[in-house]
């Protein structure tokens, strides 16, 4: 333990609570801050919309996320006095991926994903059936595809409950559908799965499978699954470890922790961990856990953020 | 002893004051321990109808008739679920009717005593196994070694592998109340049969399966409503995702009433805030509430019949 | 058996006094009047009848059971006699649907009356079952069960003894007091259930056919503990054994059922109530010759 | 058939003996259903036998290689560190809530539906709703949770707690509770409580000095099977907010620390670990399987031996 | 009963001759004398023993049952006669742990012989049980079950009227033929499984206290169909109930049991076997006076 004002550390532990997506890095952090220090960590993953809730509560010290704090939930901290830090922690790239056998696509622009997985998209059987609109969406979304092939499209990817599902639409259907006075959701007519295994299996099965998985699924299957590079306006880029981190690759999302303030200071386990959190080894959890570590440039931001949080 | 002498007044043939108070304290604890079940009941039906009522009101009607299950898009058709839901149940009724009667016929009319001491146990351990383990059981064997085998292009979530392990999951049910059922029916109708020189086969099938008849049935609708309530199996093996489209197909991924509500309060990101999505829970809960109890009426209904008769 | 007899003998002498003064009797008809003359009368009813669910069982019984006599009462099956029987000690309470109209004395109190506790009226009007029913516990226990229940606690292992011995079967048990009265044998449980019922000092015994389930030897010791109990307690029977009723009471009551043409259905009456011998070899009604004589029933 | 036949006994038996005599085929039919009867239970059987086959052969791996270190480590995103302590833990506390609120309760009720009631209309609607309620989903037991111990009676049960799915899982057991006690109250035999009344004794003390020793074993197997039921649950916890994902608690450390704050328990475990995407979980999966498998085995097959005992001294 | 008793005279006539034959009997002892002499008996067995487990039930019983008469066995209760009577249609076979040793012989073949089919035994030799168990079928596929089994279906409908005709029930079922049996009285309950029995034509039928749970008026129904049947068949007929015996037996088996006093079980044995007026009059063996008059079971 650290320093001087040990007394209340054990008594207290540290609560995390907040986003699924995030709670693997947190958790498992916690484990090697508990193996180092002794300190108990407790962690769980409701949601970042739940997680929030309690953090503005005060009943938890540090909150995990998967997008920045919305205005509502900023209101509610404030009004229950809870000053927080915002640490960007790592990055989640999603994959868009299709079947090893199908050869004939390679890549696919936000237009072109809209075309095939948009609100617009229901009843299409084949890839062909979203030429039309794919054209029509052509010309504002960079390089695309089409003509697509006359195979089936088989859709297989995490259902409305999901995280991932939310990243998915936020970033490539919702603005589109916008411009187009369209709901942001994607297609129903899918098998939507939380369960990721099954997603690999079902993009696996069909050779015109289509789907979406988080990065770090794939390099796990990389043999069953083919990512397909993604044209966000800038040319098709392929997902790996380097487009993902330094954001060319454009279907990505940062992941944060919020610490509250006080706590931290109150209980210097919370700020122990914290630093540990961000130090190298508290950073390596991210890659372990199958995100992508962040740029050395925000990581340094992070660490100065925090740095600035613990001296006022 | 005798007490001719003094004559005894109606007070004499009283107990003492303690006896009869600790009497009556029992009473009323055993009796607000009865009344709580009672309350249970009234609490579940309160907590259905107001939330139930409140998102019936809150939601736009025609939602309720959309083609799909998708709360948080505000689609509540209620038809998909309670296909999902059919379909599930009636593969689990096809495996657990003839399975389940099956093995209480043979247990009560051709196991030997010590056989059916051994087997009936087995059988009662089978009816334990968690629903999570069955439903790891469908995901994990049934699925590829079964389902895919016949339909090579199964989804793998999917329903018929729900049903199958649904229908696994009440074997023991059929077969346990079957059993007793057919237990029940008087020895002397077994011998009559066999007196007028009729086989085995014949006094089992012409007249003991006849004579349980009720019980049987009632051991299929209480089967069919476990069924029916079944969450984990299917939450599993067809996978809780958040919305579902109609579809009849036993190879494709579906969703039923338990399996939407699970999928419910599952959600990761920014679910619960979302009021109607998560109050058509309760509406679910008491579509399923009504369904099962009424199947659960019936079948005592018919439980009760075999009773009467003997 | 022969014993018994001679026994019964001097017995029947001492009864005839009783007998006397049971006259006043026709066949059927005027029952009640038997109930008035009795003469020292423990227990009295007067036009008792039982419902079950609102179907008549038992009609308009009056009679007395004399004190420290043996009373049996004797009838076809389903004749209402153990219903009669479980009336004087309100054990009828304990089956739902069962009603009793009419009224039952003991000791000149009204056993029905709203202040009357059938829990203590029990305890003074003990009962013998058909079926032998030890408690599950030791030989011990089961006689000091009904002590400790009414604080009759001190001296407990004495009062034990003493129960058990008058029920003839210290000799018998006293050297596995210990052990589960289960593992007796049947006629020994029976007079374990008499003793455990003597010990909390009742004025009356109750016994529905407390010998039905045994053999002839354990019969035999049950009726020769009956014809000993008598001296201290007044003692009624039901049985189905005319021989029973014959060798061991001193008055008998017959009972029959009068079937009801329309619904079926059967009701239990008295026929007539008289000292036993008087019963056995000249009864004043026809229906009670036929039983006897066994041309019907 | 046989007319007055006098002295040639000999074809009236040979007439008979071919009357009454097997023809030379055997009874196919019977033999054959049987044989599917046989089937029948079998099939139901080899199920089972499946079932435990292929969970052990995925989980034999985990314990060769980690031994019990699965059973005392905590959860965690990393298959190879994740162990099934904290579900341990929660099932532990959970079915101790159970314990205390839904036997007492589940007997004080059926005590009072099968001794004190007359058998008046109410009390027969109270023992017909005690049946429905045991046929209530468990998932609508999970709503029930959620709205009133989670929502309703939240400053005493503290929200998502363990106390909370405890009192869930109690109020979803009990009914079986009463519905099995009351049936081991009525198999005790009418001459014993007709033994106490006669004595003298009060309802309470024929109940308490004669029924309940005789029911006690019966009562106990009741309730120990349906015990292991809430330990087999999984929906309603999940309604009541049991904690899913990779959830760390200082449960990892002690017992009582957990007790009002986020839990799980072994089947949520299960639940969680089976959607994860590596192979690595999957054994895990097997592995918790086998643990909730074997306890619930110890607790069931202790109950039928407890029955299956008792029986065998009542015959 | 008068009517029955004058034609039971008239019967008894004719069973003298019987009786004639059945000579060679002291009490006890010599009871195989009995069956060799039989003039015409359907069922015959010889030193037939049965045991329970290991436990012998009954002992070394050797009688006949004369062709076209009704046979009574009577004796205590647990004296084996529905053993006895169990082992003529083998439905002893469906007892796990029964044994039967000795031999039985029906129209003189051994009915133990492994190649006769105790289905087709139990067609010829059919069996009326003490309570009444009709399926919960309607009537009319009451009667037509044994038909239906075994193939006789051409003229189901004459078969079944025949049937029931034959039971004297057919006056009073004939407009509900399609009801519940269940709904019918016990008594008609009784005639029906006799029709039942009496369907599939066999040769002897076997009556287990066919009356014991029916009121004095079904059970002289019961009686006169049995006197009336006995032209076409055989009956063998076990009763509690001495009057019924005489009523309306030509032969009688009186059974009683003998305790072992080490083990204290029971077996039972023949005690004696004649003509029924001999058997009520003037038994050969003081147990059957005993029983008979009631002072011993
Ligand atoms: N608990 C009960 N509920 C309804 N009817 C009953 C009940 N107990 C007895 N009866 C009926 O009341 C009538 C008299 O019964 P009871 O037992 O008094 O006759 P009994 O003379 O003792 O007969 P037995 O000699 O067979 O013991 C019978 O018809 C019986 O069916
Ligand atoms: N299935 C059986 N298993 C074991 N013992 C049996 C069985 N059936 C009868 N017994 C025993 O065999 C003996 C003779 O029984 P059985 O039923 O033949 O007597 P019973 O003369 O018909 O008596 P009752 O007049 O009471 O009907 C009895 O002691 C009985 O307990
Ligand atoms: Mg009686
Ligand atoms: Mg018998």
């Amino acid at each position: 333990t650290s320093g001087g004002g040990g007394d209340t550390v054990a008594d207290d532990g540290i609560v995390i609570s907040g986003s699924s997506t995030v709670e693997p890095i947190s958790s498992l952090n916690a484990e090697k801050f508990h193996e180092r220090e002794g300190v108990a960590v407790s962690v769980d993953g409701p949601g970042t919309g739940d997680g929030f809730a309690r953090f503005c509560a005060g009943e938890t010290d540090i909150s995990d996320a998967s997008r920045p704090i919305e205005d509502a939930e900023k209101a509610e901290c404030e009004a229950n006095g809870i000053d927080y830090t915002e640490l960007e922690v790592a990055i989640d790239g999603l994959s868009v991926v299709t079947s090893p056998e199908n050869t004939d696509v390679s890549c696919v622009s936000f237009g072109d994903l809209y075309a095939l997985l948009g609100p617009e998209s229901e009843g299409f059987a084949e890839w062909s059936d979203a030429d039309a609109l794919a054209e029509e969406l052509g010309g504002s979304s960079g390089e695309s595809q089409q003509p697509f092939p006359r195979i089936d499209l088989v859709v297989t990817a995490p259902g409305e409950e999901s995280g991932t599902y939310d990243s998915f639409v936020e970033i490539v259907i919702k603005e589109i559908a916008e411009a187009r006075g369209q709901e942001a959701v994607t297609r129903r007519d899918y098998t939507s799965s939380p369960n990721d295994n099954v997603i690999i299996e079902g993009v696996r099965g069909a050779p015109g499978s289509l789907g979406w998985v988080g990065f770090a699924f794939v390099t796990e299957n990389s043999d069953e699954l083919e990512a397909l590079a993604v044209d966000g306006g800038e040319g098709c880029v392929v997902p790996s470890d380097a487009t993902v981190g330094d954001g060319t690759y454009p279907i990505s999302r940062r992941l944060y922790i919020y610490v509250n303030n006080r706590r931290a200071q109150e209980n210097p386990a919370v700020a122990d961990f914290v630093d540990f959190y961000l130090s190298d080894d508290g950073l390596a959890s991210v890659e372990e856990v199958g995100y992508v570590r962040l740029p050395d440039a925000d990581v340094a931001a992070t660490r100065k953020a925090w740095q600035d949080a613990r001296a006022a | 002893m005798a007490t001719t002498s003094s004559p005894l007044k109606p007070t004499d043939l009283r107990i003492g004051r303690r006896r009869s108070h600790v009497e009556r304290v029992v009473r009323f604890v055993l009796l607000a321990a009865a009344a709580f079940t009672v309350l249970i009941s009234t609490l579940i039906v309160a907590v259905l109808f107001t939330e139930a009522a409140q998102f019936l009101l809150r939601v736009d009607l025609s939602s309720l008739w959309a083609d799909g299950w998708y709360p948080r898009r505000g689609d509540f058709d209620i038809l998909t679920l309670l296909i999902g839901t059919l379909l599930v149940t009636a593969i689990a009724m096809l495996i657990a009717a003839p399975l389940g009667l099956g093995a209480a016929l043979y247990l009560s009319e051709y196991a030997s005593p010590r056989a059916r001491r051994t087997l009936k146990p087995i059988l009662e351990i089978l009816a334990g196994i968690p629903s999570v383990v069955l439903g790891y059981f469908a995901l994990t064997l049934i699925t590829p070694q079964v389902v895919q085998r016949m339909w090579p292009d199964a989804n793998p979530l999917n329903i018929a592998a729900a049903g199958i392990g649904v229908g696994i999951l009440i074997v023991p049910i059929v077969a346990s109340i079957s059993e007793d059922a057919l237990a029940a029916v008087p020895a002397p109708l077994r011998d009559a049969s066999i007196g007028l020189g009729a086989r085995k086969i014949s006094t089992t099938v012409r007249v003991v399966v006849p004579a349980a008849v009720s019980g049987i049935v009632a051991s299929f609708i209480i089967a069919f409503s476990r069924a029916l309530g079944e969450t984990m199996v299917v939450a599993i093996a067809m996978g809780a995702s958040g919305g579902a489209l109609r579809t009849w197909d036993i190879t494709q991924n579906g969703q039923t009433m338990t399996a939407a509500m699970i999928s419910l309060v599952t959600g990761s990101d920014n679910v619960k805030g979302d009021t109607e999505a998560f109050q058509s829970l309760f509406f679910l809960g008491l579509v399923l509430f009504l369904l099962t109890f009424a199947l659960n009426v019936l079948g005592e209904r018919f439980v009760r019949r075999v009773r009467h008769r003997y | 058996m022969a014993a018994d007899d001679s026994e019964k003998g001097t017995k029947l002498h001492a009864l005839e006094e009783m007998a006397g003064v049971q006259t006043g009797r026709e066949a059927g008809g005027h029952v009640e009047d038997q109930t008035e003359h009795a003469a020292d009368a423990v227990l009295r009813c007067r036009d008792l009848s039982v419902s079950y669910s609102g179907w008549c069982a038992l009609r308009g019984v009056s009679m007395g059971v004399p004190r420290n006599r043996i009373t049996s009462l004797i009838g076809p099956s389903g004749c209402g006699k153990t219903t009669f029987l479980r009336c004087f000690n309100r054990m009828n309470d304990l089956i739902a649907g069962a009603r009793v109209e009419g009224e039952v004395l003991y000791e000149g109190v009204d056993l029905y009356h709203p202040d009357v506790d059938p829990v203590e009226v029990r305890r003074q009007i003990g009962m013998v079952f058909q079926k032998a029913n030890p408690f599950p516990k030791s030989i011990y226990d089961n006689v000091a069960y009904g002590l400790r229940l009414h604080g009759m606690r001190d001296d407990l292992d004495n009062r034990v003894e003493e129960a058990l011995r008058h029920a003839a079967l210290w000799d018998e048990v006293k050297t596995q007091l210990k052990q589960s009265a289960l593992a007796l044998s049947g006629g020994q449980q029976q007079r374990l259930c008499i003793a455990r019922t003597i010990a909390v000092a009742p004025e009356v015994i109750l016994m529905d056919e407390p010998c039905s389930a045994l053999d002839p030897i354990a019969t035999t010791k049950i009726e020769d503990l009956m014809r000993d109990l008598v001296g201290r307690f007044t003692i009624v029977i039901v049985t189905h054994n005319m021989q029973q009723a014959a060798r061991v009471s001193d008055m008998a009551a017959f009972f029959t059922t009068e079937v009801d043409s329309q619904s079926d259905r059967r009701t239990g009456t008295l026929v007539e109530f008289d000292a036993t011998d008087k019963i056995f070899t000249n009864p004043g009604d026809e229906r009670t010759e036929q039983y006897i004589t066994g041309r019907f029933g | 058939m046989t007319s007055t036949v006098r002295t040639p006994e000999v074809s009236v038996d040979d007439a008979v003996r071919a009357a009454i005599t097997r023809r030379g085929v055997r009874d196919v039919k019977g033999a054959v259903f049987q044989v599917l009867l046989l089937l029948c239970l079998l099939l139901a059987l080899l199920i089972l036998f499946a079932l435990i086959f292929d969970v052990l052969r995925t989980a034999l791996p985990v314990f060769a290689d980690r031994g019990t270190d699965v059973l005392t480590s905590g959860n965690s995103s990393v298959p190879s560190r994740a162990g099934v302590w904290q579900g341990i833990v929660g099932s532990i506390a959970i079915t101790v809530t159970v314990i205390l609120v839904a036997f007492p309760l589940g007997v004080a009720a059926a005590l009072f539906i099968e001794e004190y009631a007359a058998d008046s209309r109410l009390m027969r609607f109270v023992s017909v709703n005690v049946r429905n309620l045991a046929g209530v989903p468990s998932v609508v037991y999970g709503i029930l949770g959620f709205a009133i111990f989670v929502g309703a009676l939240e400053t005493f049960t503290g929200g998502r707690t363990m106390i909370a799915a405890g009192l869930t899982l109690a109020v979803l057991v009990m009914p079986i509770v009463v519905i099995t006690t009351s049936e081991s109250l009525r198999a005790v035999p009418r001459a014993i409580r007709e033994g106490g009344f006669g004595l003298g004794a009060t309802r309470w003390e024929v109940i308490r000095t004669l029924v309940l020793p005789y029911a006690a074993p019966g009562v106990l197997t009741g309730t120990i099977l349906s015990i292991s039921r809430a330990i087999g649950e999984a929906a309603p916890l999940i309604l009541v907010g049991a904690a899913m994902g990779f959830f760390r608690s200082s449960a990892t450390d002690g017992f009582w620390d957990t007790l009002d704050g986020t839990f799980t328990a072994l089947p949520v475990l299960i639940y969680t670990w089976v959607r994860q995407p590596q192979a690595e979980f999957r054994e895990l999966t097997a592995a918790a399987i086998v643990v909730l498998l074997g306890v619930l085995l110890i607790t069931n097959t202790g109950a039928i031996l407890l029955r299956n005992h008792y029986e065998k001294r009542r015959a």
